[in-house]
């Protein structure tokens, strides 16, 4: 096998199963008290700062940063334990899930000594939440294309105008790490002249439009900039190295539980009843399907904190895991007889509808299997 | 209306005449029906094609009732118009009982337990189509002697306020006795797959169609997605999807208007346009990348649909054992090419 | 939906219904006489000149041709119906297959007269065979890159050199017809300069060597010619139009019964026994498929009739129907616990064997299904 | 031998070097096993690795055997060494019987109905890995008081004359009182599905470096394979399968070396390695082209081994329905994580 599909075992983590059960015996008596109720995609679509906080408390966001930001300095492993028994739980994670999984990492690494110690223990506490403004109207995959300009002013700070779209639960968030194009496009080097910037979601010259998704919900937004004026020093990394950054960022997100536990809630809530062979052989298949895609995932999990890229694998888990995620609705209708509603008066109608309406979106976020195929082409030694 | 080609033509081209007068139905999230579609419509005859004269309907062949369902499917016209004219319009006339004005909308439901005795029907239909909507419902009921047909008047009875994927009306009904017709059952669950199969073939057609356009019109690093090898690929598999269950539901719409026994063709044909849905319409969305998976973008209004219609009148499974136990046997080949 | 993909029902035809009852009735009297064993895939590996001959005398092949040419005058739907039963018995029809479908045609069309006086009797008495000379060891899916040439000698003869493969039972026919460079290639016209020639198989200089395929069985052919003097007079339609013509002949070949029926005696195997809920739902899941592919089979053969050519229909179907001729098999191995086997003692254990160990070559003949989906593609107006 | 990675490497090359000095075995369709190659291997005691030195073995760690047995199914080596390495010696050995000489092939049959009485194997045993080669058997077999481990030596006892898709003898004994070794079953159907799937696993990984090597070497309308789209598209699938069951079947491998239960664990490898097959083969066979279809192309060795491995030792669906059962009921999540 080429070798750059090939991953180490993960080390076995007593900690880990450790801190599962913990979070187990947590959610079973958040559960009991009605604080929450189970939902596909809540990563997504299950915004609740009252929970983000409660995890924040126990100390189960930022668990893998040092502490003098807030972080626990605790293992890979006990933080993948912790995300893949919320997002198998269907808890409320979508409030806080970008600033723990991605923005706080990324500021981690490129952010300023101020800006660590000013958002990194918020995050950390349940309290602060971020948007990724990375795709527009007219850019779609194709992140090379994008227009939204920074300009510096006399002051040494940026004038950001533009919109970015796509960006999660951006109403009820406190910053977005924003994409920007700092110098003209060049049509000879298509990656070059882009930045991030750190954006306050309260500046003067912001606003938020909604995008509602087919079921009607509000998860996504249009975030438009009209000349808003950003601090100098809320550049984050080095100016003109965006594309560089943001290309890391992907990698980091794609093989996480969350590729593929979207819809485990539905396969939980058809695991209750399944009882007759055609049942059984339904679940058993998707059962083995998750649990070759959960190795996968935790195996790249150990290899990011190895301080490894495995870029490839992790285009592989997001291509198949998402493809997954979408699988398991379909399969499952095929030996149900439950109509999928959202009235359902049955839990499993409802899960059903749930998955069904937000499946689009799976196999979109974060790439999509097209731009995911391309990658492992290169890792394969193809292109 | 006298019937042929040319008719057919023409009723196509007031549907959509119709249908262009109205802003298409978001009903999503709110829950509603077209009132004022199905008044137009019902103006102009088209909620009794197909249903004869003399019976109250406007006349025509079954060629035309389906071209008006499968115009309105492409439409996602929010009404109830598959289920009059092509299910229980004419269950209710072959069982010999007397169809309700045509401008009233009649519905159908297969699910629930009912029965009949003594002319009253009573029990619970579930997953009705269009209730809350409809003035009159067909449904199956056990009777004294076996499974019968019984067409009610629901008058102003409450149904449960539930809807499928895209919406549209799917509640329940508790009835305690209501006066009932009642007839024999006939082919009415094979009328309602097969309606279910139409519009999902018209769907279907429209979604690749937008597909193509939409995959024409979007660049992306430089070049239109249709220019891409492997948006290709995927476009050529959509193809190949609808024009399989095109052909099919097609074919069973053929024996249907001959006036021969329609169950197996109908099985066949639900099966193969349900099995279709999930690569259509996610090859759909992927194409279609992040803006067809907005409220804004007409596409969901039919991949709604279609991730619904496919369940309702039976999904692939329950109507795959049907056709399954008819092929079964020492004879498959014969059987299996008797069926269209 | 694009009218490139539209197709008018087939008329029904009682003659078709009649012919197909009298084919039924043939093969139900050959079975129990023991001329022949139901097989997988036989109109690539039952060769059986005998049963070949009966049905020339049964009036059975070269139906549709005028009767000057030993023809019979018959619908395109009679000879439909004819053809598929014989595939979905099972039926040893390799011999003449490739004769009566393709080459008996393609001499009806650009034929001399005296070609067709001596070859298309021969071929409709079940008693001439045909292969096809497309494909080159290096040529593959591209066949404007083949390099078989034929020069015109002093004579006015054809001096042929060069090897085809994937000859099918070559071995056991009478003539090839061949296509082959008659000008030199020229890089600016890819599709130039390419003939049709009609070789008898047993002219000096040819050779014949076998290709097995993985089963081990010897169905095709490498067939190499080595300064093969071929007549003048042999030069099939237009010299410099080989490519045009091969072309129309591929649309002809793809969208018939044997695209979607080579599997079809193991789905009737698994029939004659399906009768738990699993394997009659596989069963009707099938059937439904067949069913589908065989109406848009016959609506294009219909459409062929009427002088059409419905050449994208024609890829679906091919690309579709050998996709489900495939499927067959592993459809049926997941729900019944039969291993596959030559030997098995069952028959459908023989079946399911027969079936696997062809599969590669159902999507692979005729054009790869990638090619196909250029097509479709090209019909769908991307191109 | 003493174990760890580095001797893992070791044994690997000594495997690939005895492999080397064979041609390949081509089966079909003569059908036969490959004795010289056996012969050789177990001159370097390699028919013993990962059996205890005490026992007869050769010592070694089990990631060892699966490190030989894995080589060997990569190169299509026709020897019965995952039936002796990894399910009937182990087996035999966890059930207190006494190993017979590694030396002599070992194999395993669990299909058929078999009984054991005063210690006499009775019955017929079915689909038989390597009947008519090897020496001695381990079945389950019904006994008086439950399922019991039979160990027997066969002899020269004929086994009928019946293989797999490539070649692979598969026949059937007709046992009549043969004395038998009995012991606790144990876990023989998991380890015979998990020895299956670690040679699914490395089949497919090299089947997928073939054809990546292929579409890099092979031109076509003037540009390697490799640079279409399409072709792209079909490996990166490949891959995907590929990497998937690999994971799988090595955390449950892991799973045995730690001595802990492997049932479930090896239903999942053998349910996922099985659900690959179809994939990586029909795509590896559409990538060759013809040229992958014929005998003389290496291919086929391991595509129709793949096609049977996936069948043998219980199907994906045989297997999916204990997964199922196993993770059926009110906590799958627990149930789930707690497999591998």
């Amino acid at each position: 096998m080429p070798s750059t599909l090939t991953l180490a075992p993960a080390p076995p983590s007593e900690a880990a199963e450790r801190v599962r059960l913990e979070v187990r015996e947590f959610l079973a008596a958040e559960l009991a008290a009605g604080s929450f109720e189970t939902h596909v995609d809540t990563w997504l679509s299950g915004v609740d700062p009252a929970f983000s906080r409660k995890l924040g408390e126990r100390g189960w966001l930022g668990m893998t940063w040092p502490k003098q930001y807030g972080g626990h300095e605790r293992t890979a492993m006990e933080r993948y334990a912790v995300t893949e028994e919320l997002l198998a739980a269907g808890a409320p994670v979508a409030a806080h899930w970008i600033a723990d999984r991605q923005s706080g990492p990324n500021l981690l690494r490129y952010g300023t000594e101020a800006q660590r110690r000013e958002i990194l223990p918020r995050i950390a506490a349940g309290e602060c939440y971020f948007v990724i403004g990375m795709s527009e109207p007219d850019s779609g995959s194709d992140l090379a294309s994008i227009r939204t300009r920074a300009v510096r002013n006399g002051d040494g700070d940026w004038v950001v105008d533009g919109a970015k779209v796509w960006t999660s639960n951006a109403h009820h968030s406190h910053y977005a790490i924003v994409l920007v194009r700092t110098a003209p496009a060049d049509p000879t080097a298509r990656h070059a002249g882009m930045s991030q910037l750190l954006v306050d979601l309260s500046l003067p010259g912001i606003t938020i439009n909604p995008i509602r998704i087919l079921d009607g919900g509000h998860h996504f937004n249009e975030v438009v900039f009209d000349s808003v004026v950003v601090p100098g020093d809320m550049l984050l990394g080095e100016e003109g190295a965006g594309w560089h950054q943001v290309t890391a960022e992907l990698a980091f997100e794609r093989s996480g539980p969350e590729r593929i536990l979207s819809t485990f809630p539905l396969l939980a809530a058809f695991a209750r009843r399944a009882s007759s062979e055609a049942e059984l052989a339904t679940l058993g298949r998707l059962s083995a399907r998750l649990l070759a895609l959960r190795q996968l995932s935790i195996r790249i999990a150990a290899a990011l904190d190895r301080g490894e890229l495995p870029d490839i694998p992790a285009a592989l888990v997001k291509d198949v895991g998402t493809t997954f995620e979408a699988d398991v609705a379909e399969e499952i209708r095929r030996v149900v007889d439950v109509p999928a509603s959202l009235d359902s008066p049955d839990p499993l109608g409802r899960a059903l509808a749930e998955a069904q309406l937000h499946q689009p979106g799976y196999t979109l976020r974060g790439g999509t299997n097209e731009i995911l195929r391309g990658i492992v082409a290169r890792g394969l030694g193809l292109r | 209306m006298s019937g042929g080609a040319d008719d057919t033509d023409l009723v196509v081209e007031t549907v959509r005449d119709v249908l262009a007068g109205h802003e298409r139905s978001t009903l999503t999230p709110e829950r509603r029906w077209d009132a004022e579609l199905w008044a137009e419509l019902a103006q102009a005859g088209l909620t009794g094609v197909g249903l004869p004269e003399e019976a109250g309907g406007s006349g025509g062949e079954l060629a035309d009732a389906v071209a008006v369902v499968g115009t309105l499917a492409a439409g996602a016209g929010a009404v109830p118009v598959a289920e009059q004219l092509l299910v229980a319009g004419p269950a209710v006339l072959a069982a010999g009982l007397t169809l309700p004005p045509v401008d009233q909308p009649l519905s159908v439901g297969v699910s629930g337990a009912l029965r009949v005795e003594d002319g009253r029907l009573s029990g619970t239909a579930t997953d009705v189509a269009w209730a809350g909507v409809v003035r009159h419902l067909v449904v199956p009921a056990a009777g004294p002697d076996g499974e019968v047909l019984a067409l009610v008047d629901l008058g102003d009875l409450a149904a449960s306020d539930a809807a499928n994927l895209a919406g549209e009306p799917r509640g329940s009904y508790v009835l305690d006795g209501v006066p009932a017709q009642v007839g024999p059952v006939g082919e009415l669950r094979a009328r309602y797959a097969l309606a279910r199969a139409v519009q999902l073939s018209a769907a279907a057609e429209t979604v690749l169609a937008w597909t193509v356009q939409y995959a024409g019109e979007r660049v992306q690093f430089g070049r239109p997605l249709a220019k891409f090898q492997g948006i290709q690929v995927q476009l050529a598999q959509m193809a190949g999807e609808v024009t399989a269950v095109s052909a099919l539901v097609d074919a069973a719409v053929q024996r249907l208007e001959r006036g021969e026994p329609v169950e197996l063709a109908a099985a066949a044909a639900k099966v193969r346009a349900g099995a279709a849905v999930d690569v259509v319409a996610r090859l759909a969305h992927q194409v279609h990348g992040a803006i067809g998976f907005t409220q804004e973008h007409r596409l969901h209004h039919l991949t709604t649909r279609m991730w619904s219609w496919r369940d309702e009148a039976g999904n692939e499974t329950t109507w795959a054992r049907v056709l399954g136990a008819a092929v079964a046997g020492d004879d498959p080949w014969p059987a299996l090419v008797g069926i269209v």
